[in-house]
């Protein structure tokens, strides 16, 4: 039992079920799936197939993190993506053709990675904080996004461009299968090469991995095109979805779910240790208390009440000082694993700039 | 952007010119870029200069242009208000500059209306009674229960208050209107089909779904497919705004009706600019002209719609 | 003579983490005006001790007594207003305040509330400092120092409190001979004035030297209390070891080496002239295959900066580096680990390890980087590197998935020796290496240094500690005022002394 | 023993070390002060003192906010809830005074304790339970704008006469006169600099910057130090709030939204290290008189719409480029 407990991603997962739980009591065929035109249809599904651009987002978002750097620019690459793959695609002739949809999604994803690069070259060439370097881009990218559709709406009608979003492959979303498939070779590429053993030593310790040789330069270059390739790839979908690009909205505040998604399955802001499954646990999360919100028939006003309470729980589950400070009475008092050692500083000695 | 860059001076000056400074919520929808474009080329049009700012959907963006407006003394300032309050300390500055103002699009609440000079503008609350105005004459005589899911826009939004507001108030009073579910969808797409996919899932029994914006509305509409039903038919939808692709989906048969708003407002506010230059007294209340459309009328109208 | 009262007593403490039991029951007093050294290998749970004792850790079991009043402090801060100050083993300063700072936060002098005289916060800090013949720019940021100055700061941080106990832990592990006299000028004015002092070192010479008692623990147990003058360097070693292995012997004598035959090759490496304002002046130094160069000189005499910058660590400003006959033309890390440098910096905590990863992690690090992230070291192969040499180490505890974090100082310090050993370096730079390892892991870090050496591994050989470089190096490079003064064989002719007038002359005498 | 440093190497350091610490501020105010001049010789009328003077009214607030963000940022957290704490304090403000007729005189002080009583509470779940700031502070964010919707989802016009009147006053300056809220901001920041440069709480902040661990283990009030740090920046986000209120002279749920990030970025600017213990106040200020400056460009541009966004990243891109350029000389 406490092996259970003591796994990392107990607690989120723990909340994710309770979450669920709490809508079985409102609509007792929450969990019902059922077969529809050979496509899966539930709210089980629903909730992945709206949760899969935020997962892919927050994928990109927690190999960022765990260098040590933040991206906020995310948002607004997904707009751009959906700018301009929908742009290409309304210019065609024959929207259906898959030649051109296919190049319209290939210019979107270069388009994308070129801004991640930006990122990147502006965090690891320039030496500029994270959070400002990727600032620009948020505030910037919106308005390339508006100036690519000069202001307005474009919607298309392209049945393969339609796929992306809200297409079907054996009888599950096209999205939710890219999304895994993104997050599943993500990890095995992780844990297979040697990339999240650098990555998490650059974020551990920069100086350090410095001093053994690791080139954290093109590391984090890497790492920030990879997520600009997945905030573009969510884009796509996104927009899919609606079979329309809106510049303005695309996105919006969609960089913070993914923040918040990453530190609910447990990796630290600061950098270091990430868990790609954890991640995909907290995006879950997240979906899952909207669809709540929805179920339930929370009012908009109270709705992000209800948010910051279940943040809070989710996040105080979590907390090793937390829980032994409450539940600690009932078991013997154990020093918390995780909030160990605090005669060792975690932070490297910062100089001044 | 040019226009602010003369090197005569004081923009306003003794130029015959007139100049117009306008400051724009933003850049938010379809809807606000049309009404920003009708201006720009109804200004154009009439050689009225045009001083242009975009608060980026930030009330303090638009309390410093308007502010920066004094500052260049322009002759006439013009803006759609973000929200309706907090205008009263900037006002009394233009006011005190000697420069009228002329509100557009929202309202401000003020107890001094010598503030301005007029407001023109839709009526939101208006919009949302003559949704409902539809409504209760599409139902006219039937004795069923009418089960209507409402996609709101976003939390504190004016038209998103006013729109519920009005329909509500108007169908309170029959008690076969149910509304049996309320969300927002922020007026974007994305989130309009979201939430629909939700109503779907635990409510097997919408008759009519409204939606304050045509975005909801349309993606409401593929949330409506996807689940295997008819919008139109199965789900009757009332739309407010009245963009191409609403038109467009009532052709299909897609949305049943659609309440404008219309933000082609460049040429009577340049009507008006000229008319307080010249020092005439104009009313305080302007009116656009705006329309109810149904299916039979869609397709007549679809090849006129600007934006 | 019966023991006067003990001002300080702990009772049955136990302390455990996840997995280890720290300490075990442990007993502990100290009396008034004495210095009390605490022994034990690495990880016997000496810091554990002093962690619980002044409030860090929460004990699991056990109490302490301080003045004859049962206490339980629930944070140093605590323990510091009940007059228990303490310098703790890895120097925890704020890097980005001044020295004076450093020194007086927490009780600066204040004016209504409000500190307002820094001219005297600044002059009291530089007569604190020149009470360890210290004489720095106090307004300097502590980063900007090396560790050893570091260390000093600290200690007259927890000096200059008036406290009842004086707790230092490992405070000489990154001192010259020199500095450990000052300290040791400074205990015993503590001392005479009534002072407890608890002390831990590695040094045996230091224990000797300064301490009245010691207490002794092995594996979080308590072996016994003794008075130092009562128990023999054999016995007292075999007591912290537990057997009865003749450690100290195996420490003596190694034999000098030819150095002329090696030196008839060509050098492995050859640094022209190499230098950097504000560092060190240009410097030439070959060292060859096979050999042992150490650097010797006094704390901030550039030895470190001269490691670092044939590492590429800092990037040198004049001169040329040749490898093999071949010049490194650009100089980083990882173009120095291209060429089979490998470099061990002596400040483990904020350039040596990743705190956040595992034993395994950590180890196989640089032969990973070197690889590149594509090719990862198959993990049979990873495992079984690992596995060797935490054995041959004897890195405690022996379990590849422990957090570095969660290690004692000692055994970080072995992590980060076996992470570069197992690249296989043709030249391997060593900036005190044996810093806080216990007697016995020191002799064996020796004796690997000269097995490697045997077998062709040039080292370059940084330590605070003469007679360490004296026993295994070829030749001594000895450095003052940031500038390489002299290159001294290591003959017959080659004493401590001779090196110590070299420091102080600036020439070979 | 001989001595351990040479007279040389002590003069170098001092060179070294001492104008360091300087060197971002100064980059900062270089480039902010080319900014200005290209400006200036770029628009008529940017050289008038009252456009520097409105940069200051119409970023009071800002400047307030940003202040309190410069010791959560110090001490090395991160405090996202100000901008929602924002339109808290202007929605707490507006209800109680029109709609329950209280006297501003109760209002406001009991605004300012409800700012930094939320930001304590925070600071609390930070600290003893062991949250990450972001997320806590995350969490305050959504909550406090939960609250503002669940009070009115309308805005709320005060037409007390205190708030009307205090609007229309002005300071006289020579020729020119600034609003009360640009007093009172200043005011602020030079209160703030005094806690931060000359009371131990805030030589505290530096140290936990600096190293938490550290500042522990050195018997500082670590816990005190950072509900403390939140607690500043709860009442600095109200009392921006309540300078808010003045501003517009009402109250609305939807104000401030993404201020956070305007006020860190402001901090960010003026040289503040997001890992927390380097930074001064002052930087904050030329932080935020750089957003101003920017806004006043963008202004005097008269820029189209989405050129407006494009323009404000270009100009933060071009600052912040040149800052790291000028800056990074001396390193
Ligand atoms: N925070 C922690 N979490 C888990 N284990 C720990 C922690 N701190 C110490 N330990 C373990 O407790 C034991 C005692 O460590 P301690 O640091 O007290 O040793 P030490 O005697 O000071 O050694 P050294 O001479 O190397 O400094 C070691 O096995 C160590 O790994
Ligand atoms: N007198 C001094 N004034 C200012 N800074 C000094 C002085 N002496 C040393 N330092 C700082 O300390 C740092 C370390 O010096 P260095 O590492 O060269 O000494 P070292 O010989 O390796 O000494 P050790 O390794 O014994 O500490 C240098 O980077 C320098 O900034
Ligand atoms: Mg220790
Ligand atoms: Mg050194």
């Amino acid at each position: 039992m406490t092996a259970v407990t003591r796994h990392r991603l107990f607690w989120p997962v723990l909340v994710l079920v309770v979450l669920l739980l709490g809508n079985l009591i409102e609509k007792p065929d929450f969990f019902v799936i059922r077969m529809q035109d050979g496509h899966l249809y539930g709210s089980l599904i629903d909730i992945l197939r709206f949760g899969a651009p935020l997962m892919l987002v927050a994928l990109g978002m927690t190999l960022v993190i765990a260098t040590g750097g933040i991206d906020l620019s995310v948002g607004s690459v997904v707009s751009i993506a959906g700018a301009v793959a929908c742009l290409h695609i309304s210019r065609q002739s024959d929207q259906n053709a898959v030649s051109g949809v296919l190049l319209a999604v290939a210019m979107a994803l270069g388009v994308a990675l070129l801004f991640g690069a930006f990122n990147g070259v502006m965090v690891s060439r320039i030496g500029i904080q994270p959070i400002i370097a990727t600032l620009i881009l948020m505030v910037a990218g919106r308005g390339v996004a508006q100036l690519i559709m000069d202001g307005q709406i474009i919607t298309i009608n392209s049945a393969p461009y339609k796929w992306i979003g809200a297409g079907w492959l054996f009888t599950l979303p096209a999205a939710v299968l890219i999304a895994l498939t993104m997050v599943a070779v993500t990890a095995l590429v992780m844990r297979r090469s040697a990339l999240g053993l650098l990555l998490e030593s650059v974020g551990g310790n920069a100086e350090a991995s410095r001093l053994v040789g690791i080139r954290a330069r093109s590391l984090v270059l890497l790492v920030y095109a990879i997520s600009g390739l997945c905030a573009g790839l969510a884009g796509l979908m996104i927009s899919s979805n609606v079979s329309s690009a809106d510049g303005n909205n695309a996105g919006l505040l969609i960089e913070l779910d993914a923040i918040l998604a990453v530190v609910i399955g447990g990796t630290a802001l600061t950098g270091g240790r990430f868990s790609i499954g954890g991640t995909v646990i907290g995006a879950l999360v997240i979906q899952t208390l909207s669809t709540t919100v929805y179920t339930l028939g929370v009012p908009p006003e109270t709705t992000l009440i209800f948010k910051a309470v279940v943040v809070t729980v989710v996040c105080l589950l979590q907390s090793p000082a937390f829980r032994s400070k409450v539940f600690g009475r009932w078991g013997p008092r154990r020093t918390p694993p995780a909030s160990g050692s605090p005669s060792e500083p975690t932070t490297n000695a910062k100089v001044p700039a | 952007g040019d226009g602010t860059r003369d090197d005569d001076g004081g923009a306003a000056g003794g130029d015959d010119k007139i100049v117009l400074g306008f400051a724009q919520v933003g850049a938010e929808s379809g809807w606000r870029t049309a009404n920003t474009k009708s201006i720009q080329d109804s200004a154009k049009a009439e050689g009225i200069e045009l001083q242009f700012t975009d608060a980026q959907q930030k009330q303090e963006n638009q309390i410093k242009s308007i502010r920066g407006f004094i500052q260049q003394k322009v002759d006439v300032i013009a803006f759609s208000p973000v929200v309706n309050t907090g205008w009263d300390p900037v006002l009394k500055e233009a006011k005190a500059a000697g420069i009228p103002v002329i509100l557009t699009d929202r309202a401000v609440d003020s107890q001094d209306t010598s503030l301005y000079v007029t407001f023109i503008g839709s009526d939101f609350i208006v919009e949302g009674q003559r949704a409902a105005d539809w409504l209760l004459k599409e139902y006219e005589g039937k004795n069923e229960q009418v089960n209507i899911v409402e996609l709101q826009g976003s939390p504190g939004a004016a038209p998103a208050i006013d729109r519920k507001k009005g329909f509500g108030d108007a169908i309170a009073a029959n008690p076969n209107f149910k509304i049996i579910a309320s969300q927002t969808g922020e007026f974007t797409r994305a989130k309009g089909k979201e939430v629909m996919t939700a109503f779907l899932q635990s409510n097997p029994d919408i008759d009519v779904l409204y939606a304050h914006n045509d975005d909801m509305a349309l993606g409401a509409i593929q949330a409506i497919e996807e689940a295997g039903k008819k919008p139109g038919t199965d789900i009757k939808i009332i739309s407010i705004d009245g963009v191409k692709d609403a038109f467009q989906a009532m052709v299909d048969g897609k949305i049943n009706v659609v309440v404008e708003c219309n933000p082609l407002l460049g040429p009577q506010l340049m009507d008006l600019v000229k008319k307080v230059v010249a020092g005439e007294t104009v009313e305080k209340r302007i009116l656009t002209e705006e329309g109810v459309f149904t299916q039979d009328q869609a397709a007549a109208a679809l090849p006129n719609r600007q934006y | 003579m019966p023991d006067p009262q003990p001002i300080l007593q702990m009772k049955g403490i136990t302390k455990e983490f996840p997995g280890v039991t720290a300490l075990a029951g442990v007993d502990f007093r100290l009396l008034p005006g004495e210095v009390h050294a605490l022994m034990g290998e690495n990880g016997a749970g000496k810091s554990t001790l002093i962690k619980v004792l002044t409030g860090v850790y929460q004990a699991e079991a056990g109490e302490v007594v301080l003045a004859g009043e049962r206490v339980h402090f629930s944070s140093p801060l605590k323990a510091q207003q009940a007059g228990v100050s303490t310098v703790y083993q890895e120097v925890n300063l704020c890097p980005n305040l001044s020295v004076a700072e450093n020194i007086f936060i927490g009780r600066e002098p204040r004016f209504l509330g409000l500190v307002n005289n820094y001219p005297e916060m600044r002059r009291r800090s530089r007569e604190l400092l020149a009470r360890v013949d210290l004489d720095i720019d106090v307004t300097a940021p502590l980063a900007s120092y090396s560790l050893a100055i570091q260390q000093l700061v600290a200690i007259v941080r927890a000096v200059a409190i008036s406290a009842k106990v004086v707790i230092l832990d490992e405070p000489t592990s990154s001192l010259d001979a020199g500095e450990v006299q000052q300290l040791f000028r400074v205990m015993r004015r503590l001392k005479e004035d009534g002072v407890a002092l608890l002390f831990v070192s590695h040094f045996l010479e230091q224990i000797y030297e300064i301490s009245d008692r010691m207490t002794i623990l092995r594996n979080g147990r308590l072996v016994g209390e003794w008075r130092t003058d009562e128990l023999s360097r054999i016995e007292l070693v075999s007591k912290m070891i537990g057997t009865e292995l003749s450690v100290l012997e195996q420490l003596e004598e190694q034999p000098r080496r030819d150095l002329a035959a090696l030196e008839r090759q060509e050098p492995f490496l050859r640094a022209d002239q190499v230098g950097k304002t504000g560092l060190v002046a240009p410097f030439d130094l070959s060292i060859h295959r096979g050999e042992v160069v150490g650097l010797a000189g006094l704390l901030g005499s550039g030895r470190t900066e001269v490691a670092r910058l044939i590492f590429g660590a800092d990037r040198a400003e004049t001169g040329t580096i040749t490898i093999d006959g071949t010049p490194l033309s650009v100089r980083t890390p990882s173009t120095a680990i291209g060429r089979n440098i490998a470099f061990c910096p002596e400040n483990r905590k904020t350039e040596g390890l990743v705190e956040d990863l595992t034993v395994r992690e950590n180890i196989i690090l640089a032969m990973q980087a070197a690889r590149g992230w594509l090719r990862p070291v198959p993990p049979r192969r990873r495992d079984e590197l690992v596995a060797r040499y935490i054995e041959a180490l004897s890195i405690r505890p022996a379990n590849p998935e422990a957090l570095v974090r969660n290690l004692s100082g000692g055994n970080q310090q072995k992590v980060l020796l076996a992470r570069w050993l197992i690249t296989q370096p043709k030249l391997l730079i060593l900036d005190e290496p044996t810093r806080g390892i216990d007697v016995g892991a020191k002799a064996e870090i020796q004796r690997l240094v000269v097995s490697l050496a045997e077998d062709g591994m040039s080292v370059l050989f940084i330590s605070a500690e003469l007679e360490e470089v004296l026993r295994l190096s070829h030749k001594v490079g000895v450095l003052r005022d940031r500038r390489l003064v002299a290159q001294l064989a290591n003959d017959e002719s080659l004493t401590a002394d001779r090196i110590m007038q070299t420091i102080a002359s600036g020439e070979d005498s | 023993m001989t001595t351990t440093t040479s007279p040389t190497g002590v003069r170098l350091a001092k060179v070294f070390t001492g104008r360091q610490r300087y060197v971002p501020i100064l980059a900062t105010a270089g480039v902010l002060l080319l900014m200005w001049i290209g400006g200036a010789l770029t628009y008529d009328n940017f050289a008038d003192l009252q456009v520097l003077l409105n940069v200051f009214k119409d970023n009071a607030f800002l400047l307030v906010l940003a202040v309190g963000m410069t010791f959560v940022i110090l001490s090395g957290g991160i405090d996202l809830s100000v901008g929602s704490m924002l339109a808290l304090s202007t929605m707490l403000c507006a209800w109680l005074i029109t709609e329950e007729g209280w006297s501003p005189g109760t209002v406001i002080p009991l605004v300012l304790v409800v700012g930094a009583v939320s930001g304590s509470a925070m600071g609390a779940i930070i600290h003893f339970f062991e949250v990450p700031p972001f997320i806590a502070t995350l969490a305050g964010m959504f909550l406090a704008r939960g609250l503002c919707y669940v009070i009115s989802t309308d805005s709320i016009r005060i037409s007390h006469p205190f708030f009307t009147e205090t609007a229309n006053t002005m300071v006289p300056l020579g020729d020119y006169r600034i609003d009360p809220s640009v007093v009172v901001s200043l005011i602020v920041v030079a209160v703030a600099f005094v806690a931060l440069h000359y009371t131990r709480f805030g030589r505290n902040v530096y140290a936990i910057g600096g190293n938490e661990q550290s500042a522990l283990l050195m018997g500082l009030p670590v816990g005190l130090t950072k509900v403390g740090v939140y607690a500043v920046s709860g009442l600095c986000a109200t009392g921006a709030g309540v300078l808010y209120t003045f501003y517009t002279g009402a109250g609305y749920s939807n104000t401030g939204i993404g201020m956070e990030l305007d006020a860190i970025a402001a901090v960010v600017i003026g040289g503040t290290l997001l890992t927390g213990g380097s930074g001064f106040v002052l930087g904050t200020v030329l932080g935020v008189l750089v957003f101003g400056v920017i806004q006043t460009i963008i202004q005097f541009e008269g820029l189209l719409s989405w050129w407006t966004r494009i323009a404000v990243g270009a100009l933060l891109l071009l600052f912040i480029v040149l800052q790291r350029v000028i800056g990074a000389r001396k390193t």
